[in-house]
């Protein structure tokens, strides 16, 4: 377990995390009055907060570097705060504007901040290879960076996870793979959809370290994220930490939860890591003034960036045709080389093309 | 003239910019040579590019494609991997994305479908979805085609499932210079490269290449250009635009022809994406007859997209035109059947033919 | 003339075989009602139809696809599954090929790369590698299309990468009527459907759907048949070739046009494979104009196919052709950019302005 | 273990493979000298033998009925041998004749025989979905049929397998994994590619019981396989069996095998389950002479299938455009339904497309 000013500076991660949701939220919504029109207003398309799951964020992303690899899944925004991503470029993204972070091509889903060593996407578990890749190149360049692939408890039972397990373990990759719990995947239950209730229990079968952190508790992530990355840090393997975390939302802005007992809803709403963690801080002396000005601090951060970005320029419609290839489409050359191959060998009738 | 010069370890730009005359090169080589000489050479160059795929350290790859690497770059750059492709794909996307340059094979393309997503939800879009803020230089290499009867799983092209998703460049050499030239060109690229090679023309022992794609190759590196097709043939009559295996096929048809006086061009398109479509219409223009030949499935595919850019730019150049490919069946595995639907010579020669003495449309 | 019966329980074959008037139908659907309505009639007949997917059962469909079944059947025939296509798809496979007639869905068509193998390698194959031994009666549903800024990887349509790959039946329904009896005709089909519903014309309560796609809609079952294209509009001048949502800003477009005196037709292909080239080129040999309107990428798809069928039968009559697509780039996320890369109705009228003044080829 | 009847039973599925493969590698080699090449001879394209791993496939299909379902993978004949599928057509098939199981059209990598229960297909893990569905047909029916996937030790890090054995499991579905050890994955050893060296370990992630069978010994299989078959017939889930067997050839016909060791070669010669469960079947009292007679039985057998095969007309060139579908391509109607919808309706002027 870290010191307070670790402590804090998760806390200060966690209510970012928070409070820039509740804005987008509210910017989301806004256009999408009197009837929610999914393609109306400052930020159209699907939008997939995290409310309820900043403890899992913080508590793994504290231990990484900026040279450090995280790949995220469609919920990404607190784990990019808790990752170091530029604030008002990725907030621009999510409107769209064109200083974003990808100059308004890829959204919400779609954030890439290599400064920050940051990219999410939006199918499930298709972070996990690339973070392998990561973990291949650190291998491979002798350096201690590592990558750490975050994805929800619905994706434990796709290939794309799976398959990266088992990569990562025989190549002994400095990775580390963290389940958010959340007990949904939209509308399905996990008991409907998985045969293990502890997702972690699937690194039994790849003969790779697996933990469970079984309540919304920020700093129990952090001392299992600390052991986990330590020993990917360390070249001693990979492994797999899950963590419990509460869905406050629906799946997405709009989604009516119709599925989804009061109770349980209820039940995520008690339980908030952020409370827990200011009760700790608060417990370990911090005083309540020092919480609510790391809160402020951070509201006025998140208000600045989000009051930036909408003033940001859109792109033009033409900037679409942009950024299909980072070379040239004809590669590195666009000039044929001159050789005398002699006229039979281009015209194909040369004898014999075996060995 | 020069002899051709051997310096594979320095890189001398070979183009000869100014006058001079072009170098005579003598050295013939089999396409698997030509494309594993080009991998050498950029690893030997850049620490960073290594190879990864099933079989390719010790066996060398089913299809000859690294066939003597593990010798000289060892196992941790000459990569056994699970039989993982999502994995092992997706983390060549990833270690690109750090910089590194990964070649990652993809043992038939048939395969496509266990890795599809890593391939083009990330490999192909993530330089467009990142605003260019990230750049994949990588190459999935992948073996392609049929005429040996190993059936519906292991004989496709699937030209035109690769070239029509937006974001790889589509690479399908038919000779070993090409291969070799095209090779330099994928690794070097910052952008992810697919690079598609035809099982038949490799020259591997067990299965015997036609004619054709042994060539003369220069030992030194040298880049060809994509985009860039190659007038296999000049002629003036019918312009026969095709690739791969087909491009030895077209132009043994075109030998047929000329004995019977019919002159036919014959275009190697070399890449997909992008589509050299200027090299098309200027033969359409001189020809007014179009032929498409294509060893992947007729609908929807590579057939339809040469003959629409010829109709939306030059409709009036066209005479006529006919497409050979597959004729949008699975590959069926015994031999009548199989000859049946691949195109062969004389399928080719049977298109020039009727394309010339029918105008379309006058039925 | 009668009222629209509602005997959904029995199965009256609609068609009135006889010269009879035919029955004025007057009961409105969206979309998605249509659809669903078809799903629970064939589940009523058939034990054996069930229909899996995520968030299908309690959800009802991301896109409504399965709005209410819940209610009647249960969650053993309205089955949510793991998040793991390749697994369930593949299991649809083989429930199929035991004889039953699943209904999987894939939420979203983007999402194909993760299952394509068990999609075009089984399912698509495994009648014609069984030399019809076995069939594999069974639906794929999946919702395409963008126009609501979920950007690269949640907002494509792919239909020339499925119509493609042969062992599929493509159906892409743009109105309730269509929707329904294609979809009856799809799940009473001993072949692999695939049925892709565009996501802005289901009449989804959050994303407003165009005119159009809600029509009349008959109570019983009825059958449309595969391969055959509908005249949406009837017209003189040019030929619009198009499916799924620009169907029907095809045909505002249309509506545009006439006041500048340009009487376009507009064909509704409504499956892409089989292909209806009949009814375009008959249209064509008519207007000699051929505009294509496709929301996927426009190399190597559908516009190239379409234009080709054409010119290979019917050069000589087309006076010239334009195609209208997504230009070759992933689908960029903000408003401005997706505006520009999908179809506009403008672009529909733009292309059909310019493909009748300018002769294409005279440049 | 079951009576020596039914080891006798093994036993002749066992030398009936082995012969058959035998007498099939003799054909394929044939038309191909002096120079192997792929494309020529009676037998064309790749051919995967089993010799060595007969084990497997006798022990777990002594289990098995014919309305149970089977999914091999590329190297199929003493599956689909023991499963008892059609001798003589399979061998047409292979010979791509036109009286083959797929009228030619699959060939050695693609045997579908729907009545004696049996499919095969050449992508890694690709059987292992078909056959949960297989098990989930028979669950929806309450039929007590089962299904088992066959797959190699190299296919136990492909997503198809690992996400199939999650949805039988999370299911309770009547399906057996089976996985055959034969240490190569073409020329990959298991260490190389596999973080586990006991396959049935991949159970354990989820939640499912793995047994390794660790010798090539068909009555040890049997046992084994009884038991996680009668546990899929009588409803109580799905198993993973993992069983040593040897490769006694190259990966296919032509296979260099350079990358191999001649120990392992070797030691591969050495273990030959046939000659075990003969010795097995001696010491159990059976005669010499009778393990002979059905030695020479099942040669006639396997002598006669080839020859049938070898009889067999080869299907027309125009056969290739046939079986795309098993319906027209029109579906189960050619006619337009006469409906009078309104003009309006179908010119799309309708205003209102929303619920
Ligand atoms: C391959 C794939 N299948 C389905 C989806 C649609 N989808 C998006 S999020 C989601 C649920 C994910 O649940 P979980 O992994 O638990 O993450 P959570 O949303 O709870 O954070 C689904 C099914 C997808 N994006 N990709
Ligand atoms: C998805 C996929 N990847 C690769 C291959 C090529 N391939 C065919 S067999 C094989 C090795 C399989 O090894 P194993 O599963 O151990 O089976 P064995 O051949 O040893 O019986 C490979 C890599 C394939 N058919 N499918
Ligand atoms: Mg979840
Ligand atoms: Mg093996």
């Amino acid at each position: 377990m870290g010191g307070v000013t670790e402590l804090q500076a998760m806390f200060e991660d966690m209510v970012t995390a928070r409070y820039y949701e509740e804005r987008l939220q509210e910017e989301y919504l806004e256009g999408k009055q009197p009837a929610f029109d999914i393609s109306a207003g400052p930020i159209p398309g699907e939008l997939h907060l995290a409310a309820g799951q900043e403890a899992a964020a913080a508590g793994v992303c504290r231990h990484l570097r900026d040279d450090d690899t995280v790949t995220a899944p469609h919920r990404p925004h607190h784990v990019a705060i808790a990752k170091g991503v530029d604030l008002k470029r990725m907030t621009a993204e999510i409107f769209g504007r064109e200083t974003g972070l990808c100059g308004g091509k890829g959204g919400h889903m779609h954030l890439f901040d290599p400064d920050a060593g940051f990219a999410c996407s939006g199918i499930i578990a298709e972070g996990c290879p690339p973070a392998v890749g990561a973990g291949l190149a650190a291998s491979k360049r002798n350096e201690d960076s590592v990558a750490v692939a975050f994805l929800g408890e619905g994706a434990i039972s796709q290939g794309g996870f799976l398959e990266s397990l088992n990569l990562a373990a025989v190549r002994e990759l400095p990775v580390v793979f963290v389940i958010e719990d959340n007990d949904w995947a939209i509308s399905m239950p996990k008991e409907r959809v998985s045969d293990v209730a502890d997702g972690s229990r699937r690194a039994e079968g790849f003969d790779m370290p697996g933990t469970r952190v079984d309540s919304d508790d920020a700093i129990a992530v952090s001392d299992a994220a600390k052991e986990a990355i330590g020993r990917a840090r360390d070249r001693n393997g990979p492994s797999l930490l899950e963590v419990q975390v509460h869905r406050r939302m629906g799946h997405f802005m709009g989604d009516p939860q119709t599925y989804r007992p009061e109770a349980d809803q209820e039940a995520a709403a008690d339980r908030d890591s952020i409370e827990r963690l200011a009760a700790e801080l608060r417990r370990r002396g911090v005083e309540d003034e020092t919480l609510e000005s790391i809160r402020e601090d951070a509201h006025e951060r998140v208000d600045e960036a989000i009051e930036w970005a909408k003033d940001q320029p859109e792109p033009s419609p033409e900037d679409a045709y942009e950024d299909v290839f980072a070379n040239p489409p004809s590669g590195v050359t666009d000039e044929e080389p001159a050789y005398d191959l002699g006229t039979d060998a281009r015209a194909g009738a040369e004898s014999g093309g075996d060995d | 003239m020069a002899e051709s010069e051997p310096e594979p370890e320095q890189e001398p730009e070979p183009e000869t910019e100014d006058d001079a005359e072009p170098q005579v090169v003598e050295r013939d080589l089999t396409m698997s040579r030509a494309m594993v000489e080009a991998i050498a050479h950029e690893m030997r160059e850049d620490e960073e590019v290594f190879y990864m795929g099933e079989d390719v350290a010790d066996y060398g790859g089913i299809f000859d494609s690294t066939e003597g690497l593990l010798e000289e770059f060892g196992h941790d750059r000459i990569m056994d991997v699970p039989i993982s492709e999502t994995a092992y794909i997706g983390a060549a996307v990833g270690a690109a994305q750090e910089g590194m340059r990964p070649i990652a094979e993809l043992m038939f393309v048939d395969f496509f479908g266990v890795c599809m997503d890593q391939i083009y939800n990330q490999m192909a879009k993530n330089t467009y979805m990142s605003g260019a803020s990230v750049s994949v230089p990588m190459v999935l290499t992948t073996a392609v085609g049929g005429t040996y009867n190993d059936a519906a799983q292991h004989s496709q092209t699937l030209y035109g499932t690769f070239a029509h998703l937006p974001g790889m460049k589509v690479v399908v050499p038919s000779t070993a210079y090409d291969a070799k030239g095209l090779m330099h060109n994928a690794i070097r690229d910052d952008d992810p490269v697919v690079y598609m090679f035809h099982k038949r023309l490799m020259g591997i022992g067990w299965m015997p290449a036609p004619d054709g794609p042994k060539t003369p190759v220069p030992e030194e590196a040298y880049t060809i250009p994509f985009g860039s097709a190659d007038v296999k043939r000049e002629g003036e009559d019918v312009t026969v635009v095709t690739l791969g295996l087909h491009v030895h096929r077209a132009l043994e048809a075109a030998a047929e022809l000329a004995d019977d006086g019919i002159d036919a061009e014959v275009i190697d398109l070399r890449t997909l994406v992008p589509l050299d479509t200027e090299t098309v219409r200027e033969s359409v223009a001189k020809t007014g007859h179009l032929v498409v030949v294509d060893e992947d499935y007729r609908s929807y595919g590579v057939t339809g997209e040469i003959i629409a850019s010829v109709a939306e730019d030059r409709l009036a150049d066209l005479e006529g035109v006919e497409r050979v490919a597959v004729p949008d069946v699975p590959l069926p595995y015994s031999r009548p059947m199989e000859n049946e639907v691949i195109p062969s010579v004389e399928d080719v020669a049977a298109a020039v033919r009727s394309v010339r003495s029918t105008e379309s449309g006058a039925e």
